[in-house]
Protein backbone atom coordinates (compact mmCIF):
# COMPACT_ATOMS: atom_id res chain seq x y z
CA UNK A 1 0.00 0.00 0.00
CA UNK A 2 1.19 3.24 -0.93
CA UNK A 3 1.15 6.43 1.51
CA UNK A 4 -1.13 8.78 -0.30
CA UNK A 5 -1.71 12.06 0.76
CA UNK A 6 -4.16 14.62 -0.69
CA UNK A 7 -4.58 17.97 -0.38
CA UNK A 8 -7.48 20.42 -1.97
CA UNK A 9 -6.72 24.15 -0.79
CA UNK A 10 -6.87 27.82 -1.79
CA UNK A 11 -3.28 28.00 -0.08
CA UNK A 12 0.05 27.96 -2.03
CA UNK A 13 2.09 25.36 -1.70
CA UNK A 14 6.01 24.38 -1.39
CA UNK A 15 7.36 22.00 -3.62
CA UNK A 16 10.43 21.21 -1.59
CA UNK A 17 8.63 20.68 1.61
CA UNK A 18 5.84 18.43 0.29
CA UNK A 19 9.56 16.38 -1.51
CA UNK A 20 10.98 16.35 2.50
CA UNK A 21 7.18 15.64 3.88
CA UNK A 22 7.28 11.92 1.74
CA UNK A 23 11.12 11.04 1.86
CA UNK A 24 12.52 12.14 5.21
CA UNK A 25 13.75 8.81 6.84
CA UNK A 26 13.14 6.71 3.90
CA UNK A 27 15.65 4.88 1.95
CA UNK A 28 14.00 2.71 -0.14
CA UNK A 29 12.78 4.94 -2.45
CA UNK A 30 15.12 5.14 -5.86
CA UNK A 31 13.15 7.85 -7.78
CA UNK A 32 10.68 10.82 -7.27
CA UNK A 33 9.03 12.56 -10.17
CA UNK A 34 7.05 15.86 -9.21
CA UNK A 35 4.83 17.80 -11.63
CA UNK A 36 4.09 21.37 -10.74
CA UNK A 37 1.32 23.18 -13.14
CA UNK A 38 1.26 26.91 -13.56
CA UNK A 39 -0.66 29.61 -14.31
CA UNK A 40 0.51 30.56 -18.13
CA UNK A 41 0.07 34.42 -19.17
CA UNK A 42 -0.93 33.08 -22.60
CA UNK A 43 -3.91 30.91 -23.52
CA UNK A 44 -5.08 30.52 -26.97
CA UNK A 45 -2.93 34.05 -27.43
CA UNK A 46 -4.80 35.69 -25.21
CA UNK A 47 -2.96 37.45 -22.30
CA UNK A 48 -4.56 36.56 -19.25
CA UNK A 49 -4.71 38.89 -16.37
CA UNK A 50 -6.81 36.02 -14.06
CA UNK A 51 -7.59 32.44 -13.69
CA UNK A 52 -10.08 31.32 -11.16
CA UNK A 53 -10.50 27.93 -9.70
CA UNK A 54 -14.46 26.60 -8.84
CA UNK A 55 -14.32 22.98 -7.61
CA UNK A 56 -16.91 20.69 -5.99
CA UNK A 57 -15.18 20.62 -2.30
CA UNK A 58 -16.05 16.80 -1.57
CA UNK A 59 -16.45 15.52 -4.47
CA UNK A 60 -12.53 16.87 -5.08
CA UNK A 61 -11.21 15.39 -2.51
CA UNK A 62 -12.80 12.14 -3.14
CA UNK A 63 -11.65 12.10 -6.95
CA UNK A 64 -8.20 12.78 -6.27
CA UNK A 65 -7.88 9.73 -3.50
CA UNK A 66 -9.55 8.07 -6.44
CA UNK A 67 -6.91 9.07 -8.90
CA UNK A 68 -4.42 8.27 -6.72
CA UNK A 69 -5.42 4.71 -5.34
CA UNK A 70 -5.95 3.90 -10.15
CA UNK A 71 -2.35 4.72 -10.11
CA UNK A 72 -1.27 2.65 -6.55
CA UNK A 73 -3.05 -0.52 -8.46
CA UNK A 74 -1.33 -0.04 -11.95
CA UNK A 75 2.27 0.41 -10.65
CA UNK A 76 4.64 -0.24 -8.47
CA UNK A 77 4.45 3.68 -6.43
CA UNK A 78 5.34 3.87 -2.44
CA UNK A 79 4.27 7.63 -1.90
CA UNK A 80 1.63 9.74 -3.65
CA UNK A 81 1.10 13.56 -2.82
CA UNK A 82 -1.72 15.14 -5.10
CA UNK A 83 -2.57 18.78 -4.21
CA UNK A 84 -4.81 21.06 -6.09
CA UNK A 85 -5.98 24.33 -5.64
CA UNK A 86 -8.62 26.74 -6.18
CA UNK A 87 -9.91 30.19 -6.02
CA UNK A 88 -8.15 33.10 -7.95
CA UNK A 89 -4.75 32.61 -9.28
CA UNK A 90 -2.33 34.92 -11.26
CA UNK A 91 0.22 34.36 -14.16
CA UNK A 92 2.67 32.56 -12.73
CA UNK A 93 0.82 31.12 -9.63
CA UNK A 94 1.25 27.37 -8.75
CA UNK A 95 -1.84 25.15 -9.78
CA UNK A 96 -1.60 21.66 -8.42
CA UNK A 97 1.54 19.43 -7.44
CA UNK A 98 1.55 15.64 -8.15
CA UNK A 99 4.37 14.01 -6.69
CA UNK A 100 5.24 9.91 -7.35
CA UNK A 101 7.47 7.88 -5.21
CA UNK A 102 9.34 4.47 -6.63
CA UNK A 103 11.87 1.88 -6.19
CA UNK A 104 12.34 2.52 -10.42
CA UNK A 105 12.23 5.27 -12.38
CA UNK A 106 9.97 3.97 -15.35
CA UNK A 107 6.92 3.14 -12.43
CA UNK A 108 7.55 7.06 -10.63
CA UNK A 109 7.05 8.49 -14.50
CA UNK A 110 4.47 6.69 -15.87
CA UNK A 111 2.30 7.15 -11.97
CA UNK A 112 2.78 10.54 -12.33
CA UNK A 113 1.35 11.14 -15.89
CA UNK A 114 -1.00 8.92 -15.71
CA UNK A 115 -2.55 10.84 -12.49
CA UNK A 116 -2.16 14.61 -14.65
CA UNK A 117 -3.64 12.93 -17.74
CA UNK A 118 -6.84 11.85 -15.27
CA UNK A 119 -6.90 15.07 -13.32
CA UNK A 120 -7.34 17.05 -15.91
CA UNK A 121 -10.49 15.31 -17.21
CA UNK A 122 -11.69 13.65 -14.10
CA UNK A 123 -11.37 16.09 -10.84
CA UNK A 124 -14.19 18.62 -10.69
CA UNK A 125 -12.45 21.58 -11.07
CA UNK A 126 -13.64 24.36 -13.38
CA UNK A 127 -11.23 27.13 -14.80
CA UNK A 128 -12.53 30.59 -15.58
CA UNK A 129 -9.88 33.00 -17.42
CA UNK A 130 -10.26 37.06 -17.20
CA UNK A 131 -8.55 38.96 -20.11
CA UNK A 132 -8.78 41.79 -21.35
CA UNK A 133 -11.85 41.18 -23.26
CA UNK A 134 -13.61 40.25 -19.99
CA UNK A 135 -14.27 36.92 -18.65
CA UNK A 136 -14.83 32.71 -19.93
CA UNK A 137 -15.06 29.21 -18.96
CA UNK A 138 -11.97 27.27 -20.21
CA UNK A 139 -13.46 24.79 -22.36
CA UNK A 140 -11.95 21.50 -22.15
CA UNK A 141 -9.93 19.47 -25.13
CA UNK A 142 -10.64 16.84 -26.84
CA UNK A 143 -6.64 16.20 -26.65
CA UNK A 144 -6.89 15.92 -22.77
CA UNK A 145 -9.63 13.14 -23.08
CA UNK A 146 -7.36 11.53 -25.70
CA UNK A 147 -4.74 11.30 -23.56
CA UNK A 148 -6.42 10.08 -20.81
CA UNK A 149 -8.54 7.27 -22.82
CA UNK A 150 -4.93 6.07 -23.79
CA UNK A 151 -3.77 4.03 -20.55
CA UNK A 152 -7.47 2.32 -20.68
CA UNK B 1 -33.63 15.54 -4.16
CA UNK B 2 -31.10 18.23 -3.63
CA UNK B 3 -29.60 19.56 -7.13
CA UNK B 4 -26.18 21.51 -7.18
CA UNK B 5 -24.65 23.31 -10.33
CA UNK B 6 -21.12 24.34 -10.95
CA UNK B 7 -19.42 26.99 -13.29
CA UNK B 8 -21.24 27.48 -16.78
CA UNK B 9 -23.92 25.84 -15.56
CA UNK B 10 -24.70 27.40 -12.39
CA UNK B 11 -24.37 30.72 -14.39
CA UNK B 12 -26.63 29.86 -16.45
CA UNK B 13 -29.08 28.60 -14.27
CA UNK B 14 -28.35 31.70 -11.26
CA UNK B 15 -28.78 29.01 -8.37
CA UNK B 16 -25.63 27.19 -6.99
CA UNK B 17 -28.05 24.55 -5.37
CA UNK B 18 -32.05 23.96 -5.38
CA UNK B 19 -34.22 21.31 -3.56
CA UNK B 20 -36.94 19.43 -6.03
CA UNK B 21 -39.39 17.10 -4.98
CA UNK B 22 -38.99 13.51 -7.01
CA UNK B 23 -42.01 12.92 -9.25
CA UNK B 24 -43.38 9.95 -11.18
CA UNK B 25 -42.26 11.28 -14.72
CA UNK B 26 -38.55 11.66 -13.52
CA UNK B 27 -36.81 7.96 -13.25
CA UNK B 28 -33.10 8.91 -14.67
CA UNK B 29 -31.12 11.60 -15.06
CA UNK B 30 -32.37 12.15 -18.91
CA UNK B 31 -35.63 12.22 -17.32
CA UNK B 32 -34.33 15.08 -14.70
CA UNK B 33 -32.53 16.65 -17.39
CA UNK B 34 -35.90 17.01 -19.93
CA UNK B 35 -38.36 17.79 -17.25
CA UNK B 36 -36.25 20.85 -15.74
CA UNK B 37 -35.90 21.53 -19.47
CA UNK B 38 -39.19 21.95 -20.19
CA UNK B 39 -40.06 24.37 -16.72
CA UNK B 40 -37.60 26.87 -18.07
CA UNK B 41 -35.94 28.52 -20.68
CA UNK B 42 -32.58 28.73 -18.56
CA UNK B 43 -32.23 24.85 -18.24
CA UNK B 44 -33.14 24.21 -21.54
CA UNK B 45 -30.67 26.81 -22.28
CA UNK B 46 -27.97 25.03 -20.02
CA UNK B 47 -28.78 21.58 -21.07
CA UNK B 48 -28.96 22.19 -24.47
CA UNK B 49 -25.71 20.38 -25.65
CA UNK B 50 -25.89 17.12 -23.49
CA UNK B 51 -22.06 16.34 -25.18
CA UNK B 52 -20.96 18.86 -22.38
CA UNK B 53 -22.78 18.15 -19.51
CA UNK B 54 -21.54 15.68 -16.79
CA UNK B 55 -23.00 14.30 -14.25
CA UNK B 56 -22.53 13.20 -10.39
CA UNK B 57 -24.74 11.65 -8.05
CA UNK B 58 -23.64 11.61 -4.18
CA UNK B 59 -20.78 12.55 -5.37
CA UNK B 60 -19.57 9.76 -8.28
CA UNK B 61 -19.60 9.82 -12.05
CA UNK B 62 -23.17 8.18 -13.28
CA UNK B 63 -24.27 8.52 -17.49
CA UNK B 64 -27.82 9.60 -18.22
CA UNK B 65 -29.69 6.20 -18.00
CA UNK B 66 -28.56 6.54 -13.66
CA UNK B 67 -31.56 5.68 -11.95
CA UNK B 68 -32.50 8.28 -9.00
CA UNK B 69 -34.24 8.58 -5.56
CA UNK B 70 -35.41 11.26 -3.60
CA UNK B 71 -32.68 11.06 -1.08
CA UNK B 72 -29.62 12.04 -3.85
CA UNK B 73 -27.69 14.39 -3.80
CA UNK B 74 -27.56 15.41 -7.99
CA UNK B 75 -24.57 17.16 -9.28
CA UNK B 76 -24.65 19.04 -13.26
CA UNK B 77 -21.64 20.35 -14.29
CA UNK B 78 -19.93 21.13 -17.87
CA UNK B 79 -16.71 19.14 -18.45
CA UNK B 80 -13.96 19.36 -15.81
CA UNK B 81 -10.68 21.55 -16.51
CA UNK B 82 -8.87 20.49 -13.63
CA UNK B 83 -5.15 20.67 -13.45
CA UNK C 1 16.40 27.93 -27.68
CA UNK C 2 15.77 26.74 -24.44
CA UNK C 3 17.65 27.56 -21.31
CA UNK C 4 20.06 24.55 -20.16
CA UNK C 5 21.98 24.35 -17.16
CA UNK C 6 24.41 21.70 -16.42
CA UNK C 7 26.28 20.97 -13.46
CA UNK C 8 28.69 17.53 -12.37
CA UNK C 9 28.91 18.20 -8.74
CA UNK C 10 30.11 16.27 -5.62
CA UNK C 11 27.95 18.32 -3.77
CA UNK C 12 24.24 17.50 -2.87
CA UNK C 13 22.03 20.10 -4.45
CA UNK C 14 18.52 21.48 -3.55
CA UNK C 15 15.64 20.95 -5.77
CA UNK C 16 13.65 23.75 -4.38
CA UNK C 17 16.31 26.19 -5.27
CA UNK C 18 17.37 24.57 -8.70
CA UNK C 19 13.03 25.16 -9.53
CA UNK C 20 13.31 28.30 -8.20
CA UNK C 21 16.20 29.50 -10.41
CA UNK C 22 14.31 28.22 -13.56
CA UNK C 23 10.59 29.56 -13.08
CA UNK C 24 11.41 32.81 -10.99
CA UNK C 25 10.25 35.53 -12.88
CA UNK C 26 8.40 33.70 -15.52
CA UNK C 27 4.71 33.10 -16.75
CA UNK C 28 5.24 31.06 -19.87
CA UNK C 29 5.84 28.08 -17.77
CA UNK C 30 3.07 26.24 -17.56
CA UNK C 31 4.41 22.77 -16.29
CA UNK C 32 7.82 21.20 -14.83
CA UNK C 33 8.38 17.92 -13.85
CA UNK C 34 11.19 16.50 -11.86
CA UNK C 35 13.19 13.75 -11.55
CA UNK C 36 14.92 13.23 -8.69
CA UNK C 37 17.15 9.98 -8.15
CA UNK C 38 18.12 8.38 -4.48
CA UNK C 39 20.74 5.78 -3.22
CA UNK C 40 18.37 2.81 -2.35
CA UNK C 41 19.63 0.85 0.63
CA UNK C 42 18.78 -2.60 -1.35
CA UNK C 43 19.77 -3.44 -4.95
CA UNK C 44 19.43 -6.66 -6.32
CA UNK C 45 18.03 -8.17 -2.59
CA UNK C 46 21.39 -7.20 -1.37
CA UNK C 47 21.94 -4.41 1.46
CA UNK C 48 23.75 -1.59 0.19
CA UNK C 49 26.39 0.39 3.31
CA UNK C 50 27.45 3.16 -0.11
CA UNK C 51 27.67 3.86 -3.40
CA UNK C 52 30.72 5.29 -5.16
CA UNK C 53 30.08 7.45 -8.59
CA UNK C 54 33.48 7.30 -10.73
CA UNK C 55 33.41 9.94 -13.53
CA UNK C 56 34.68 10.97 -16.82
CA UNK C 57 34.69 14.67 -16.01
CA UNK C 58 35.58 16.76 -19.23
CA UNK C 59 33.13 14.19 -20.94
CA UNK C 60 30.50 14.02 -18.52
CA UNK C 61 29.50 17.68 -19.04
CA UNK C 62 29.89 17.38 -22.75
CA UNK C 63 27.51 14.36 -22.40
CA UNK C 64 24.50 16.14 -20.43
CA UNK C 65 24.84 19.09 -22.30
CA UNK C 66 24.12 16.68 -25.69
CA UNK C 67 21.65 15.00 -23.93
CA UNK C 68 19.90 17.95 -23.13
CA UNK C 69 20.24 19.31 -26.62
CA UNK C 70 18.15 16.42 -27.59
CA UNK C 71 15.51 16.41 -25.34
CA UNK C 72 15.15 20.53 -26.79
CA UNK C 73 15.25 18.87 -30.39
CA UNK C 74 12.79 16.57 -30.24
CA UNK C 75 10.45 18.36 -27.22
CA UNK C 76 9.34 22.12 -26.69
CA UNK C 77 10.75 22.81 -23.87
CA UNK C 78 11.26 26.14 -22.32
CA UNK C 79 14.27 25.40 -19.87
CA UNK C 80 16.45 21.68 -19.02
CA UNK C 81 18.14 21.46 -15.65
CA UNK C 82 20.88 18.41 -15.31
CA UNK C 83 22.90 17.97 -12.08
CA UNK C 84 24.76 14.86 -11.58
CA UNK C 85 26.89 14.08 -8.83
CA UNK C 86 30.01 12.09 -7.88
CA UNK C 87 31.98 10.46 -5.12
CA UNK C 88 30.90 8.70 -2.15
CA UNK C 89 27.05 8.71 -1.71
CA UNK C 90 25.22 7.08 1.39
CA UNK C 91 21.51 5.30 1.27
CA UNK C 92 18.87 8.28 1.17
CA UNK C 93 21.39 10.47 -1.09
CA UNK C 94 20.30 12.59 -3.99
CA UNK C 95 22.39 11.26 -7.02
CA UNK C 96 20.51 13.39 -10.52
CA UNK C 97 18.15 15.30 -10.68
CA UNK C 98 16.33 16.30 -14.15
CA UNK C 99 13.94 18.99 -14.63
CA UNK C 100 11.82 19.81 -17.99
CA UNK C 101 9.97 23.12 -17.97
CA UNK C 102 7.21 23.45 -21.04
CA UNK C 103 3.80 25.15 -21.36
CA UNK C 104 2.39 22.34 -21.75
CA UNK C 105 2.51 18.99 -19.76
CA UNK C 106 3.30 15.85 -22.54
CA UNK C 107 6.46 17.73 -23.45
CA UNK C 108 7.70 17.71 -19.79
CA UNK C 109 6.77 14.89 -19.04
CA UNK C 110 8.15 13.49 -22.63
CA UNK C 111 11.11 15.49 -22.08
CA UNK C 112 12.33 14.49 -18.71
CA UNK C 113 11.55 10.75 -18.76
CA UNK C 114 14.10 10.70 -22.66
CA UNK C 115 16.68 12.39 -20.55
CA UNK C 116 16.59 9.97 -17.73
CA UNK C 117 16.62 7.05 -20.09
CA UNK C 118 19.85 8.21 -21.82
CA UNK C 119 21.87 9.46 -18.60
CA UNK C 120 21.54 5.53 -17.46
CA UNK C 121 23.16 4.55 -20.74
CA UNK C 122 25.13 7.67 -22.14
CA UNK C 123 26.55 9.15 -19.61
CA UNK C 124 29.85 8.76 -18.31
CA UNK C 125 29.60 7.39 -14.91
CA UNK C 126 30.04 3.94 -12.96
CA UNK C 127 28.65 3.17 -9.91
CA UNK C 128 30.44 1.31 -7.47
CA UNK C 129 28.52 -1.15 -4.02
CA UNK C 130 29.88 -1.60 -0.91
CA UNK C 131 27.96 -4.31 0.73
CA UNK C 132 28.85 -6.48 3.63
CA UNK C 133 30.44 -8.53 1.20
CA UNK C 134 32.71 -6.44 -0.25
CA UNK C 135 32.84 -3.85 -2.97
CA UNK C 136 31.53 -4.36 -6.87
CA UNK C 137 30.74 -2.46 -9.64
CA UNK C 138 27.23 -2.07 -11.14
CA UNK C 139 26.36 -4.25 -14.28
CA UNK C 140 24.92 -2.14 -16.83
CA UNK C 141 21.12 -3.46 -17.08
CA UNK C 142 19.75 -4.77 -20.74
CA UNK C 143 16.96 -2.85 -19.74
CA UNK C 144 18.27 0.52 -19.25
CA UNK C 145 19.38 0.05 -22.86
CA UNK C 146 16.20 -0.92 -24.10
CA UNK C 147 14.23 1.99 -22.57
CA UNK C 148 17.00 4.34 -24.38
CA UNK C 149 16.30 2.32 -27.62
CA UNK C 150 12.46 3.22 -27.43
CA UNK C 151 12.76 6.87 -28.31
CA UNK C 152 14.97 5.90 -31.36
CA UNK D 1 48.14 8.92 -28.11
CA UNK D 2 46.56 9.53 -24.46
CA UNK D 3 44.70 5.99 -23.31
CA UNK D 4 42.28 7.08 -20.23
CA UNK D 5 40.58 4.15 -18.22
CA UNK D 6 37.55 4.19 -16.19
CA UNK D 7 36.19 2.22 -13.48
CA UNK D 8 36.78 -1.95 -13.90
CA UNK D 9 38.74 -1.26 -16.43
CA UNK D 10 40.93 1.00 -14.85
CA UNK D 11 41.28 -1.43 -11.77
CA UNK D 12 42.29 -4.48 -13.92
CA UNK D 13 44.85 -2.62 -15.92
CA UNK D 14 45.95 -0.95 -12.72
CA UNK D 15 46.37 2.85 -13.81
CA UNK D 16 44.37 5.18 -15.00
CA UNK D 17 46.42 6.94 -17.62
CA UNK D 18 49.06 5.97 -20.11
CA UNK D 19 51.08 7.79 -23.18
CA UNK D 20 51.25 4.65 -25.78
CA UNK D 21 52.90 5.62 -29.16
CA UNK D 22 50.97 5.04 -32.35
CA UNK D 23 52.57 2.46 -34.44
CA UNK D 24 51.65 0.94 -38.25
CA UNK D 25 49.91 -1.74 -36.59
CA UNK D 26 47.27 0.22 -35.22
CA UNK D 27 44.99 1.75 -37.52
CA UNK D 28 41.44 1.51 -35.76
CA UNK D 29 40.16 1.06 -31.88
CA UNK D 30 40.19 -2.36 -32.83
CA UNK D 31 43.45 -2.74 -33.99
CA UNK D 32 44.74 -1.16 -30.89
CA UNK D 33 42.46 -3.43 -28.13
CA UNK D 34 44.25 -6.74 -30.15
CA UNK D 35 47.47 -4.69 -29.99
CA UNK D 36 47.30 -4.18 -26.09
CA UNK D 37 46.05 -7.43 -25.22
CA UNK D 38 48.73 -9.04 -27.20
CA UNK D 39 51.50 -7.09 -24.75
CA UNK D 40 49.99 -8.02 -21.55
CA UNK D 41 47.48 -10.63 -19.58
CA UNK D 42 45.87 -7.75 -17.93
CA UNK D 43 44.76 -6.37 -21.21
CA UNK D 44 43.60 -9.47 -22.33
CA UNK D 45 41.60 -9.90 -19.48
CA UNK D 46 40.09 -6.54 -19.14
CA UNK D 47 39.06 -6.43 -23.11
CA UNK D 48 37.85 -9.87 -22.89
CA UNK D 49 34.01 -9.49 -23.77
CA UNK D 50 34.36 -6.80 -26.31
CA UNK D 51 30.56 -6.12 -25.51
CA UNK D 52 31.14 -4.80 -22.04
CA UNK D 53 33.98 -2.32 -23.78
CA UNK D 54 32.76 1.71 -24.65
CA UNK D 55 35.20 4.28 -26.26
CA UNK D 56 35.70 7.59 -26.58
CA UNK D 57 37.74 9.35 -28.48
CA UNK D 58 38.59 12.99 -27.50
CA UNK D 59 35.07 12.50 -25.52
CA UNK D 60 33.05 11.22 -28.00
CA UNK D 61 31.28 8.13 -28.54
CA UNK D 62 33.40 6.03 -31.51
CA UNK D 63 32.83 2.31 -32.49
CA UNK D 64 35.71 -0.39 -32.73
CA UNK D 65 36.43 0.45 -36.47
CA UNK D 66 37.00 4.43 -36.14
CA UNK D 67 40.51 4.83 -37.33
CA UNK D 68 43.07 7.03 -34.41
CA UNK D 69 45.74 9.35 -34.72
CA UNK D 70 48.73 10.55 -32.75
CA UNK D 71 46.83 12.86 -31.33
CA UNK D 72 44.22 11.19 -30.11
CA UNK D 73 42.77 10.91 -26.10
CA UNK D 74 41.47 7.92 -26.29
CA UNK D 75 39.12 6.51 -23.24
CA UNK D 76 37.97 2.76 -22.46
CA UNK D 77 35.73 1.79 -20.14
CA UNK D 78 32.52 -0.24 -19.29
CA UNK D 79 29.21 0.65 -19.88
CA UNK D 80 27.79 3.50 -18.52
CA UNK D 81 25.96 2.93 -15.83
CA UNK D 82 24.37 6.70 -14.45
CA UNK D 83 21.21 8.57 -13.29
Amino acid sequence: MAHIYIQVTDDDFNVSDEMSKMTKGRSDIGALVSFTGFVRDMHNEKPIKKLTLEHFPLMAEKQLLNIAQKAEERWKVTDITIIHRYGGLYPSDQIVLVLAASAHRKDAFAAGEFMMDWLKTDAPFWKKEQTEQGEDWVQSKSDDINQKNRWT
Amino acid sequence: MQLIYFARIREIIGVSEEERPLNEQIKTIGDLLDFLSLQDEKYSCAFQDLNAIRIAVNQNYVSFDHKITDQDEIAIFPPMTGG
